[in-house]
């Protein structure tokens, strides 16, 4: 009846990520494919490890990064407990998935779009690339603080126009977000698409620009998940109303002009 | 194995219900099973007027719990009954409304808006709002307050099966269960969250901006099969099992103590399919540890003399 | 980092204390760890006379948590101060007896035999007895006997600090951390164990004899530190955290919270040095996230306004 | 100050047992050794996985079953959720281990030693066996469920006078007790020394047939622990004079006349 479902799959594989492997604790996940009849980019899985047992009740949210009718590729940051016990699934392990949930990014096939991606933001990207009917319309920016070879980054430059900067020092954040103002005051001059992905501040930034030039803007919300399915209601943002809407089904994708940060 | 329940004129297909706040109106778990597999859906809390609910953030995860402060945020009653409703499968599977209200009269109301409604099962009420105020005393935590908002939600309710949702954080539960009782409950569902909290000592703030919590999921079971346990005993009304089940062991543990019949809760999160194949679980269980019926197993813990 | 807490005349050389009755009379786990690398250590329950305890089984696993009956066994206050407190470096780390008694009387009669004991540096009264009687309401669950037993014990105490523990298990924490508070105590410690109880579906029993049993570990940490949150700002006098606590961040947080000290239960049984280094790891752990001192860290949560 | 201390160590070896390999679920875990000066037959260790974190609280008390310089050698059977996930552990795992624990069964190298084991009752006696100064004077008797070769039968049958009994069908388990009576008998008869370890039940016939005869019986306890230290008091038994006293520090072997079960 319905694109969703949820199922136990395999683990495929776990792969470091980046020619610094480990270092950024990012790594690949490959899961079995249940069965989806398709997926859109920046739309996202629910995944948890039947290994978690009943400590830690909540599965965790990640983008779809890539996927065919075998397998889904997610791109994953180690950042805490759910995530570093992720990076230490083995092939074989058993996972339950539900999805593809929420929306995905606007697609205009002739746009001229800019993504901007904070950090691990990038992850949805590489679909957006794969999946996108001219790549050559797409251009995508990096801001990232760890040095570039933790990223998946060489799975995207390689076929779009890329730049990316490194946040080291403070005043490298003054530069990155210079360089965002104009990038952004230039899509909005051409007419064209800016879509987002990373932590809550980067994506305030790109909201203020897109406003401050009248850019049309998607960001995609990091919000903390507890179902994944709209019932919850732990996921919840402010839409340009001021009402509280549910990320995982609402989401994760907003108009920038219609979402409070 | 036959796995009915029929109590005070409420009929499940079997003793598998979902808690209200975790499943949404139902429709949210659509894709991931058949509604109709399951006993009863108690839809999420309804009040009079739509409610924002609290700020963010409003969860957080605890060891083998969770914390949620929603603050009972919902589209209202008027919303449930013209929208929700309509589309859930109510001929198959008895849905229940979960009925917030902060005073007895606003309680007769909502249960006067939900009486007529061919589709509403049961009305649950929920006298516990732990989350709202912080800090003081929720007026669920009172029996005097208990046995009114009961006998006010039973005047206006019809000819509706009213459950009386309790709250364990009170010093006697089995008080509170008789005071809902003797206001005319038909049955009551135990336990709600439990009071908790949450801080984060690197922002110094509460990891939910309401600062008090209501705690859920499998760290509560112990507590939530004790307050079922002396609920049953306290009362000659049926009693439902809510709290931690992740399992369909779980179940049947509520089921042991003499419950009549479960609410699955924060399971749902681990799982959207969840609660679909659990009463089909606790059959199968039930067959191997040599049960010869749900009414032979039912509160036939033996106890020590 | 200095670690020295002083409260009410209670000097301990770090905020780390073992919980009674999981930690012995301290001299089991001495093969583990230097006892005086603790601030303190609460010895188990203590009654005038030996006691048996409950039968068994007295304890069970439980989702992160565990449940336990044992009733206070123990070899009577006597034993304690002529074969225990002899052997405890009492000189060098706050040793701290537990009284347990069932009305008031007996407690005074408890405190008159320590108030003389050199090597005890303070009494914590335990009011909570939550696992002795099945169902019922314990003795500490009511505020007024909570302030009767604390004047009791304080009028026999000689010098001796006064703590009294307080059970989790009441409809308001806040009134009985200040009938407690009245009743003339120096420090409230809590929250002693949730009353739960667990069931075998197989043999049809309670996993426990008692029926009823107390629940800790870290599955009840957000029970308990919202119970601490309320007692701090019930009351004047100090407070002392537990519950739950399983590492140097679960410790901070009940800091944080305005708790003057804590006492780690359950988390001795995860392993037995697992209270030795935790101070230093507190310290470590207070750097790391930029504390000034911990004066400055405690009770700096900032609150919604 | 003493022999007793805990220690994170390393797994070394997970090894199936038997000739049947998992079918029994036994298994012979190797730890490393943490710097013991020794330990006597009898005597176990609590062990706990470091990642079990959370949930599972409790470490799970093992007899030690044999043990050198370098290794500890542990014999264990996955009956409930802590021995299965101790089975899914592979080498360089971490785990907390204290130990040696409790007392130990009575050595007389030249009196006549008469082993009783219940199933996984067993794993004490390798190690006994080891260390006996006198073989000879050790018989081996082995009560079983599961097909002989699921057990780590031979291990102690090369070095000792063996035999065993399947419990299979209601009437074998009356076979059993009949031999057990008999040697029990034997030993008395011939002052020699009983010393059991198995099931509660099976315990309880030792217990009567030393009594009915005379017979010198230890019986080791399997009480639920939570500590291993004497300090939780929930593995309590109670001794001979109807006092409730701590299986780990009191036992866990006791004579069978000096404790009730
Ligand atoms: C729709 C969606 C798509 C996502 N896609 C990806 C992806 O493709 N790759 C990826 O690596 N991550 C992605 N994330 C984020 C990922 O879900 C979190 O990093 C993960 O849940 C953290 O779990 P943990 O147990 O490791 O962290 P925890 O231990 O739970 O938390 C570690 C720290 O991270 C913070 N944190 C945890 N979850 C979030 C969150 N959702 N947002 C902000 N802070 C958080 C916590 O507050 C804490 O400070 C996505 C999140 C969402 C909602
Ligand atoms: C001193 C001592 C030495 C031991 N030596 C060994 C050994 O060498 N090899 C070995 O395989 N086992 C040994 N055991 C038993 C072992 O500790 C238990 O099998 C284990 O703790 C079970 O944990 P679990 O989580 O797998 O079982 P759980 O899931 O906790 O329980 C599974 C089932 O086993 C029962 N059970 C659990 N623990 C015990 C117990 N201690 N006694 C009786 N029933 C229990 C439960 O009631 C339940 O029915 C020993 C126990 C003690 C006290
Ligand atoms: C996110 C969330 C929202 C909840 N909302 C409600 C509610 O609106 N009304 C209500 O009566 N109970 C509500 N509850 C309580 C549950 O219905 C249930 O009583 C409680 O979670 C214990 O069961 P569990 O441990 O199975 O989750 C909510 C619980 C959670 C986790
Ligand atoms: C096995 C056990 C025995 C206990 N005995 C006592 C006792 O004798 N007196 C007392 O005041 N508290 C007793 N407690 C309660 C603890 O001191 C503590 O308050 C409670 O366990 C919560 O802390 P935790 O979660 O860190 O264990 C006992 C707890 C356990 C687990
Ligand atoms: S995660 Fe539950 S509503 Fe969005
Ligand atoms: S296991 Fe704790 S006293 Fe024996």
């Amino acid at each position: 009846m319905s694109l969703r479902n949820c199922r136990n799959v395999k683990v495929l594989e776990v792969s470091p990520v980046g020619q610094s492997k480990t270092a950024g604790g990012f790594f690949e996940l490959r899961l079995e494919n249940p069965d989806w009849d398709g997926w859109k980019p920046g739309q996202f899985v629910m995944i948890r490890p039947a290994s978690w047992e009943l400590d830690m009740l909540w599965a965790r949210p990640f983008s779809i990064s890539s996927g065919d009718k075998a397998s889904v590729s997610l791109l994953i940051q180690a950042v805490g407990r759910g995530t570093r016990r992720i990076a230490e699934l083995r092939p074989g392990d058993t996972v339950a998935m539900w999805g593809p949930l929420g929306n995905s990014f606007a697609v205009e096939p002739d746009t001229p779009t800019l993504l901007l991606a904070g950090g691990i933001g990038i992850a949805p990207f590489r679909g957006y690339v794969e999946q996108h009917p001219h790549p050559e319309n797409l251009a995508l920016f990096l801001a990232h603080r760890l040095p570039l070879d933790c990223y998946p980054y060489e799975l995207l430059s390689k076929t779009v126009s890329s730049r990316c900067m490194l946040e080291a020092k403070p005043s490298d954040l003054n530069c990155i977000i210079d360089t965002m103002r104009e990038l952004i005051r230039e899509y909005a001059d051409k007419g064209g698409l800016v879509l987002s992905c990373g932590p809550t501040p980067f994506m305030r930034t790109v909201q203020r620009f897109a406003a401050e030039f009248g850019a049309r803007a998607q960001v995609s919300l990091e919000n903390r998940m507890a179902c994944g399915v709209g019932a919850c209601l732990g996921c919840v943002t402010k839409d340009g109303e001021g009402h509280h809407v549910q990320v995982c089904t609402r989401g994760p994708v907003f108009w920038a002009d219609k979402v409070e940060l | 194995m036959d796995m009915q329940v029929n109590f005070g004129g409420l009929f499940l297909k079997n003793p598998v219900m979902t808690a209200s706040g975790t499943f949404g109106f139902g429709l949210e778990f659509a894709p991931y099973g058949d509604l109709k597999r399951l006993g009863g859906i108690v839809a999420k809390g309804l009040s009079l007027k739509p409610r924002e609910g609290n700020p963010m953030p409003r969860i957080a995860e605890t060891p083998c719990g969770m914390l949620n402060a929603i603050g009972i945020q919902n589209p209202g009653v008027e919303h449930f009954v013209t929208k929700a409703l309509p589309a859930l499968p109510w001929k198959d599977v008895a849905v229940v409304a979960n009925l917030y209200a902060c005073d007895a009269e606003e309680f007769g109301e909502l249960a006067g808006v939900l009486a007529g409604e061919e589709g509403v099962a049961a009305l649950e009420v929920n006298v516990s709002c732990p989350n709202v105020k912080e800090g003081g005393i929720a007026f669920g935590q009172d029996p005097a307050q208990i046995g009114r908002v009961t006998e006010a939600v039973k005047k206006r309710a019809g000819n509706k099966h009213v459950m009386v949702k309790l709250s364990p954080n009170v010093t006697d539960i089995a008080v509170c269960a008789r005071a809902a009782a003797e206001g005319g409950a038909d049955s009551l569902s135990l336990i709600n969250t439990l009071s908790g909290m949450a801080v984060d000592i690197r922002n110094r703030k509460p990891r939910i901006a309401n600062v008090i919590a209501g705690l859920s999921g499998p760290a509560i079971k112990p507590v939530a099969l004790r307050c079922v346990h002396q609920a049953v005993r306290a009362v000659d009304i049926p009693v439902v099992g809510i709290g931690g089940i992740a399992s369909a062991e779980d179940a049947l543990e509520f089921l042991l103590v003499g419950a009549q019949a479960v609410q699955v809760g924060t399971a749902n999160f681990l799982r959207p399919d969840f609660a679909f194949g659990l009463a089909d679980e606790m059959a199968a269980l039930l067959e191997t540890i040599g049960a010869a019926s749900l009414d032979e197993f039912r509160g036939s813990l033996q106890l020590p003399l």
